[in-house]
C-alpha cells in the first residue's frame, strides 16, 4: 500500500488542478489481482513515471485510466469526469486522453497522414483539410514531415513511435499515456522518440509513462511510482527515488535493471 | 465380333436405367428390375451367358455404351434419327406416348397456346426432343436432369406444363388428384435396345431376339405386368 | 408403379452410404499422399518443381470435378485404356483432393516460421529430417482445421461420382424419389444423413482451431 | 475406337458461350452479394451478442454439412410451397450465395481473428466506436490476410455453380448438357467446356490478383 | 575495408590456430550488397563481438559462416575445411558450428530436453541415452537442469535463450555463433543469458557474437568489429575501441547508443 505521500508543493511546475485520480482501484483478471486498492493523483501538467518488474501492473494501471480494461472496484476520475463502470463517459474521456502503446499499433493499411487524420474526422467530425492542417503539424513537431504519405512498414521503429505520438496528439489530448514507448525499439532509435518526449514534457503536457528508462525518469519525471505484484510500493521525486529507495523491494529493482 | 466375344466371357453388360420408373427402377430388394430389366435377362438367356445390369443415367447413357463400358443399352432408349446417328437400334421392344400435362386452370391445349408459358422436360430425353420440335418460337423450355424433377416442378408451380410419357402422366395425375389435366399429345415414340455401330451380327441376333419375344407373346406379358396394359400396337407393328 | 416412402426405401439410401464413405476414404488416402507431395514439391527449393505443380493445382482446381470424372472415367476407355469405375473415381478424386489439400498444407507449411527451418539447418540436419522432425509436425497442427473442413467438402463432393455409375447416396435419393415422388421426405433423409457424416468431422474441425488458437496465444 | 468430331460442339458455340456468360454472371454477383453479407455475418460472428452468434453459427453449420444439390432443391422446389416462387435463375443464384457466405463467413471470421488486439485498443484508445473499429481498422487487413483463402472460394463458387443446371437455370453445364443431348457427342462437348471451365478460373485468378495489388498496395511489416 | 590489423600476440588466451578465415567475402542479396570484401581471421578460443548499425551486415555476416546464406565470392574457411560455394562441407562444417538466434527459434513441438537431444541423435547417430546424458549436463551448465521436461512456451524468455544455447552446445561445436541473443529478451533477464555467455567464454569457447551489450564486450572481447554498410570499419581490443575508436562512424555510432 505505502503510497508515500508527496505534495503538489514540491514540483513548482504542476497546476493545483487534477488530471486524474484513482481511488481504492482494484481490478482483477477472473481470480487474478491486478491492481491491488491502488490510489493516485495526477495534477495537470504532472510528469508521471511508473516502473516495476514484468507483470507488476504498470500496463493494467494505465490502462484502466482510458477504460481499455474496466475496474471492478474502486473510483477513476480524468479530468474531473467520473469514469462509471457502465462506461457512458467513456467516449468523452477518451477524448481526452491519447495513447502510446509499446507495439507502436500504427494501422497499416493507412498512410501516416491517415492514421493521424482518422479519428480526427470520424470521432470529432473535423473536414480533412482541418485535421490534415493538425496532423501536418503535429508530424513537423516529431520531426518527420516529410513522411506524411509512406505506410508504416516503410517506416523505421522509431519513425513509427513518433508517428503514434503525434496521431494520438492530433486528438489535442490533455493528458498522454505511455506504456513502454522505446522498449520495442533498436538501441539508436530509443533516443529520438525519448527526445520527442521531453519535447513534449516540457510543452506542459501532463502524461502517465511506463518505462525502464532511468535517465527519462530523471531528466523529466516529477515523480516516480514504482509498482509490484498490483501496488503502488514507491512514489517519490526522481533524486529521492534513485538515490534514496525506501523499500527493499525496489532497491533490488533498482539494482537488477542498472 | 461382339457376340463371340460375349459369349466366351460368360457374361453381357446392359446399361439400364434405375429411375424411370416403371421401365427401369430399384425393386424393395434394392435390385434394378421393371420393364428393361425383364427384357434384358432375356436378353442374356437367349444368348446363354449371365447378366450384368449396370445401372446408368439419362445424361450418361450414350457415353457408356459408346466408351464400351457396356455391350448394350436396355434402357429405354426412344428411336429418334439423331440418336441414330450415334448408335445402332434395334427393332422397337417397347413404346410410350409423349404428351403435354399441364395446369387445370390454364389453357393449354396447343403448341400456340403454350407461348410465353414455362414447359419442363427431362434433359436428353425423348421428351425433350419432342417438345422441342412442336415448341414455337417465345415458348419456354426449362430442361431439369429427370422426369422427377422436372414433376416437382410442375407440382411446386414452378412450370406451367411439362412433356412426359404416358406413365409419368398417370404418376401426376394420382399424386395430386385434379390440378393437372393431359391437354394434348406429342408422339408416340418406341424405344429400341442400342448397340454401337457397325456390330452388324450382334444388333442381328438382337433383332431375332426381339423378334421371337414379340411372337410367342413374353412381351407381351412383360407389358402386362408393368404397364398393365396390352404391348401398344405401334410398337407390336414396328419392325 | 409408384410406391410409397417406406423402411425398404430408407435402407436403400442408408445402405448407398457406404459408397460415400468408401470414395470418401479412397479420396482422401490417396489425396492424403498425393497432398503431401505437392505440398513438399510447392516449397521446394527447386523452380522446375514448385512451378510445375504450380500448373498441376491451376488445372485441378480449375475445372469442375464433376468433368474431372467424366473425362478419367469415359475418356480412358475412348483412348482404348477402359478402366474400372473404382479406379476411375480414385484417380479423379485423388487427384482432385491432392490439388485442394496440396494447396492447403503448403500455407500450412509456409506458416511455420523461418526461424525453425534456419535453427535445424544450423543444428546440421538434412532437407529431409528437417522435414520429418521439424517443420511437418508443426505444420500438421495448423493443418487439422482446413483439412478436416475439406474433408467435409470431399464427403460431399463424391456425389458426383454419381456420372460414373456410383448409387452413392445422393444417387440413391434420386432413384428413390423417382420411384416414390416424395422428393421433400427423401432429400431431407438425405441431407440428415449427410449432416450425420459430416457434422462431426466439422465439429472435430472447430475444436482444433480453437485448440491450435489456444496454444499459439502464448 | 471412337471418332472424335467437335464439328456439332462448334456449331453450337453461340449456346455454349451463352452458358458461359450465364456462369460468369451468376457467379460474378454471387461473389459480390455474398462478400456484402459474409462481412455482415462475420462481424455478427465476432459480435459480443451471444445469441447473434449461435443463429450465425448454426446456419453456418447446416449449410457447410448438407450437399448443395440439396440446398439448390429446397430452394427451388421447396419455397413455392410457402409463396416464394422464383425463376431458375433467380433461384441459382440465391442458392449460390445461401451456400458461399457459410465458407465465406468462416474464412472472413478467421481474418478478423487475425487482427492484432493492439490495433483494436489503439483504434478504442482514439475514440472510435466499436462499428468505426471494425471499418476503417479490421475490415481491410482482415479480408488482405485471407484474401487467397477467399479467392479459391470464389473460384469453388464458380465451380459448384454447374450443380444449378438441375433446376434448369441456363449455365455452362446445362448448356453443354443440352448440346450433348442434341448431338450425343458427350465427350467432346465436355471436353470443351471443362478447357472453357479452365479458362475462366484463370481469367478469375488473374482478376483477383489485379484486384489485389489494386486494393491492398500497402506494404507489410517483416 | 580498411581492416586494422590486431596481432595475436596482443590477447593471452587465444591459441595460433586458425578457427575462421573469410577472404574478400561478397555477397550479394539481388542487387543489394551485403558484405563487401570482408576479410577476417578468428583464432581458435578468441571471443569476437560484432556490432555496427542496423542492416550493416552484422547478421549476414555470421550466417554466412555456417552457410545459412551463400557467398558470391571470396572464400571462408572453417577449422581448417574451406567452405565451396556448391556445399559438399557444408555438413561438415555445421557439425562445428552452434548457432544461437535473436528469436531463439526452440522447436515449439519438442520438449526442452527434444530440443537438445534431436540434432546429437538425427546427425550424428548418436544413441537416446548418450544424447540425454550430454543434454542434462549442458543444460546443468546453463542452469536448467530442472526444466527438461518442459516445453518452450513455458519458459520465460531467458530460460529459452539458455535451452537455445544448450541446444547449440550439445552438438560439440568448436565455434559458437550468437546473433543479437539478448535483444529480445525482458531487461531483467538479460543477465541472465549474458552470465551464461561469459560463463561459456571464461571455458575458452571459441565465440563470434553480435551484440549490443557494451558491458559484455569490455569484460568478455578479445576484439570488437564495428560494421557498416557491408563492410568492417573497425576492429580493435575493447579497450582500444571504445576509448579511442579511430573512425568517425565508430564515434558517432557509440555516441548513439551510450
Ligand atoms: N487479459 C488478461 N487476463 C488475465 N491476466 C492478465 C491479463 N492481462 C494482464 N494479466 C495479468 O495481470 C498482471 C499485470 O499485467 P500487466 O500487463 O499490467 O503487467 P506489466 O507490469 O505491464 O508487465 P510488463 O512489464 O510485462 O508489460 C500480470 O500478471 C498479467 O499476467
Ligand atoms: N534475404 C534478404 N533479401 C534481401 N536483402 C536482405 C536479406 N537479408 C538481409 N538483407 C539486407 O542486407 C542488409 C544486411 O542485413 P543484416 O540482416 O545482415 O543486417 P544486420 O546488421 O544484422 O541488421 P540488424 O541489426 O537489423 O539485425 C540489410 O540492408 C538487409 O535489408
Ligand atoms: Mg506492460
Ligand atoms: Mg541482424
Amino acid at each position: 500500500m505505502t503510497t508515500t505521500s508527496e505534495t503538489a508543493a514540491e514540483a513548482p511546475r504542476k497546476t493545483l488542478e487534477t488530471a486524474v485520480r484513482m481511488e481504492a482501484v482494484n481490478k482483477w483478471y477472473g481470480a487474478f489481482q491486478a491492481l491491488k486498492n491502488v490510489d493516485l493523483e495526477v495534477r495537470s501538467g504532472e510528469r508521471i513515471v511508473v516502473c516495476g518488474p514484468s507483470g507488476s501492473g504498470k500496463s493494467t494501471l494505465i490502462r484502466c485510466i482510458n477504460q481499455l480494461e474496466a475496474i471492478q472496484s474502486g473510483r477513476i476520475f480524468v479530468d474531473g469526469i467520473e469514469l462509471t463502470a457502465g462506461g457512458k463517459n467513456v467516449d468523452a474521456i477518451r477524448r481526452e486522453v491519447g495513447m502510446v502503446f509499446q507495439q507502436f499499433n500504427l494501422f497499416p493499411h493507412m498512410t501516416v497522414l491517415e492514421n493521424c487524420t482518422l479519428a480526427p474526422m470520424k470521432v470529432r467530425g473535423e473536414t480533412r483539410d482541418a485535421a490534415e492542417a493538425t496532423a501536418r503539424k503535429y508530424l513537423a513537431r516529431v520531426h518527420i514531415p516529410e513522411q506524411a504519405d509512406k505506410y508504416p512498414a516503410q517506416l523505421s521503429g522509431g519513425q513509427q513511435q513518433r508517428v503514434a505520438i503525434a496521431r494520438a496528439l492530433c486528438m489535442n489530448p490533455k493528458i498522454m499515456l505511455f506504456d513502454e514507448p522505446t522498449s520495442a525499439l533498436d538501441p539508436e532509435m530509443v533516443k529520438e522518440v525519448l527526445d520527442t518526449m521531453i519535447d513534449l514534457a516540457d510543452g506542459g503536457m501532463t502524461m502517465l509513462v511506463v518505462t525502464h528508462e532511468m535517465g527519462f525518469a530523471r531528466r523529466v519525471a516529477d515523480r516516480v511510482i514504482f509498482m509490484d505484484r498490483g501496488e503502488i510500493v514507491e512514489m517519490a521525486p526522481p533524486d529521492r527515488f534513485f538515490d534514496d529507495p525506501q523499500h527493499e523491494r525496489t532497491r533490488t529493482f533498482l539494482g537488477q535493471i542498472a | 465380333q461382339t457376340v463371340s466375344e460375349i459369349k466366351g466371357r460368360g457374361v453381357i453388360n446392359i446399361g439400364m436405367l434405375v429411375d424411370f420408373p416403371p421401365f427401369g427402377i430399384m425393386n424393395t430388394d434394392n435390385q434394378p428390375d421393371g420393364y428393361d430389366a425383364d427384357v434384358a435377362k432375356l436378353l442374356a438367356a437367349d444368348l446363354g451367358v449371365k447378366v450384368n445390369i449396370v445401372p446408368v443415367t439419362g445424361p450418361n447413357r450414350i457415353p457408356y455404351l459408346l466408351s464400351s463400358q457396356i455391350d448394350v443399352l436396355v434402357a429405354s432408349l426412344g428411336i429418334t434419327p439423331e440418336r441414330a446417328e450415334k448408335v445402332d437400334f434395334s427393332s422397337p421392344y417397347a413404346g410410350i406416348r409423349l404428351s403435354i400435362i399441364g395446369d387445370k386452370t390454364k389453357d393449354l391445349a396447343s403448341p400456340e397456346k403454350l407461348v410465353g408459358k414455362r414447359v419442363g422436360v427431362a434433359r436428353a430425353s425423348t421428351q425433350d426432343t419432342a417438345v422441342t420440335k412442336v415448341a414455337l418460337p417465345g415458348t419456354l423450355i426449362q430442361r431439369f436432369d429427370d422426369d422427377a424433377s422436372a414433376t416437382q416442378a410442375l407440382l411446386s408451380g414452378q412450370v406451367d406444363a411439362i412433356g412426359c410419357s404416358n406413365t409419368v402422366v398417370a404418376q401426376i395425375l394420382k399424386v395430386a388428384p385434379g390440378r393437372f389435366v393431359e391437354t394434348f399429345p406429342l408422339s408416340q415414340q418406341v424405344q429400341g435396345i442400342a448397340v454401337r455401330p457397325k456390330q452388324t451380327e450382334f444388333l442381328a441376333a438382337i433383332n431375332a431376339f426381339v423378334a421371337k419375344i414379340k411372337a410367342d407373346g413374353r412381351l407381351e406379358a412383360i407389358s402386362q405386368k408393368w404397364l398393365k396394359a396390352p404391348l401398344a400396337d405401334f410398337v407390336a407393328a414396328a419392325k | 408403379m409408384i410406391r410409397t416412402f417406406g423402411w425398404n426405401e430408407f435402407l436403400f439410401i442408408l445402405m448407398a452410404i457406404r459408397w460415400t464413405i468408401a470414395l470418401s476414404a479412397i479420396a482422401f488416402i490417396g489425396g492424403g499422399i498425393g497432398g503431401l507431395a505437392i505440398a513438399l514439391a510447392r516449397t521446394s527449393g527447386d523452380k522446375v518443381v514448385r512451378q510445375a505443380t504450380a500448373g498441376f493445382i491451376r488445372v485441378f482446381q480449375g475445372t469442375p470435378l464433376l468433368l474431372q470424372l467424366f473425362l478419367v472415367y469415359f475418356g480412358m476407355a475412348v483412348v482404348g485404356a477402359a478402366i474400372n469405375p473404382w479406379i476411375a473415381a480414385a484417380l479423379a478424386l485423388t487427384l482432385h483432393a491432392s490439388a485442394f489439400l496440396g494447396e492447403i498444407w503448403r500455407g500450412c507449411i509456409e506458416a511455420v516460421p523461418l526461424g525453425q527451418n534456419e535453427a535445424a539447418t544450423a543444428l546440421g540436419l538434412k532437407w529431409a529430417s528437417r522435414q520429418r522432425w521439424i517443420i511437418l509436425p508443426q505444420a500438421a497442427r495448423i493443418a487439422v482445421a482446413p483439412t478436416v473442413g475439406f474433408l467435409v467438402q470431399l464427403i460431399k463432393g463424391t456425389s458426383l461420382a454419381a456420372i460414373i455409375g456410383f448409387t452413392e447416396l445422393t444417387r440413391a435419393g434420386q432413384i428413390i424419389n423417382n420411384a416414390t415422388f416424395e422428393p421433400f421426405t427423401v432429400f431431407s433423409i438425405v441431407a440428415g444423413l449427410y449432416f450425420v457424416l459430416c457434422w462431426p468431422l466439422s465439429l472435430l474441425a472447430r475444436q482444433a482451431e480453437i485448440r491450435f488458437a489456444r496454444a499459439s496465444a502464448r | 475406337m471412337y471418332d472424335f468430331n467437335f464439328a456439332p460442339v462448334f456449331a453450337s458455340s453461340d449456346q455454349l458461350l451463352r452458358g458461359a456468360a450465364v456462369t460468369l454472371e451468376l457467379s460474378c454477383e454471387a461473389m459480390a452479394i455474398g462478400l456484402v453479407i459474409s462481412i455482415g455475418l462475420a462481424a455478427a460472428k465476432t459480435s459480443k451478442i451471444a445469441p447473434l452468434r449461435w443463429v450465425v453459427q448454426a446456419y453456418i453449420e447446416l449449410i457447410r454439412n448438407t450437399p448443395f444439390l440439396v440446398q439448390i432443391f429446397f430452394i427451388f422446389f421447396g419455397l413455392p410451397s410457402i409463396g416464394l416462387r422464383m425463376s431458375p435463375d433467380a433461384a441459382a443464384l440465391l442458392a449460390l450465395v445461401v451456400n458461399f457466405c457459410a465458407y465465406a463467413t468462416e474464412i472472413i471470421r478467421a481474418g478478423i481473428e487475425s487482427i492484432a488486439v493492439g490495433q483494436i485498443e489503439a483504434g478504442r484508445a482514439l475514440g472510435l466506436k466499436p462499428l468505426q473499429v471494425f471499418r476503417y481498422i479490421i475490415l481491410k487487413p482482415a479480408l488482405r490476410t485471407v484474401y487467397p483463402a477467399l479467392t479459391s472460394q470464389f473460384i469453388y463458387l464458380m465451380l459448384t455453380s454447374s450443380v444449378v443446371s438441375v433446376i434448369s437455370a441456363g449455365d455452362l453445364t446445362a448448356a453443354g448438357a443440352d448440346v450433348q443431348s442434341r448431338t450425343f457427342a458427350s465427350m467432346e462437348v465436355y471436353l470443351v467446356i471443362t478447357v472453357v471451365y479452365f479458362l475462366m478460373s484463370a481469367g478469375f485468378s488473374a482478376l483477383f490478383g489485379a484486384i489485389e495489388r489494386a486494393a491492398f498496395r500497402y506494404p507489410l511489416s517483416r
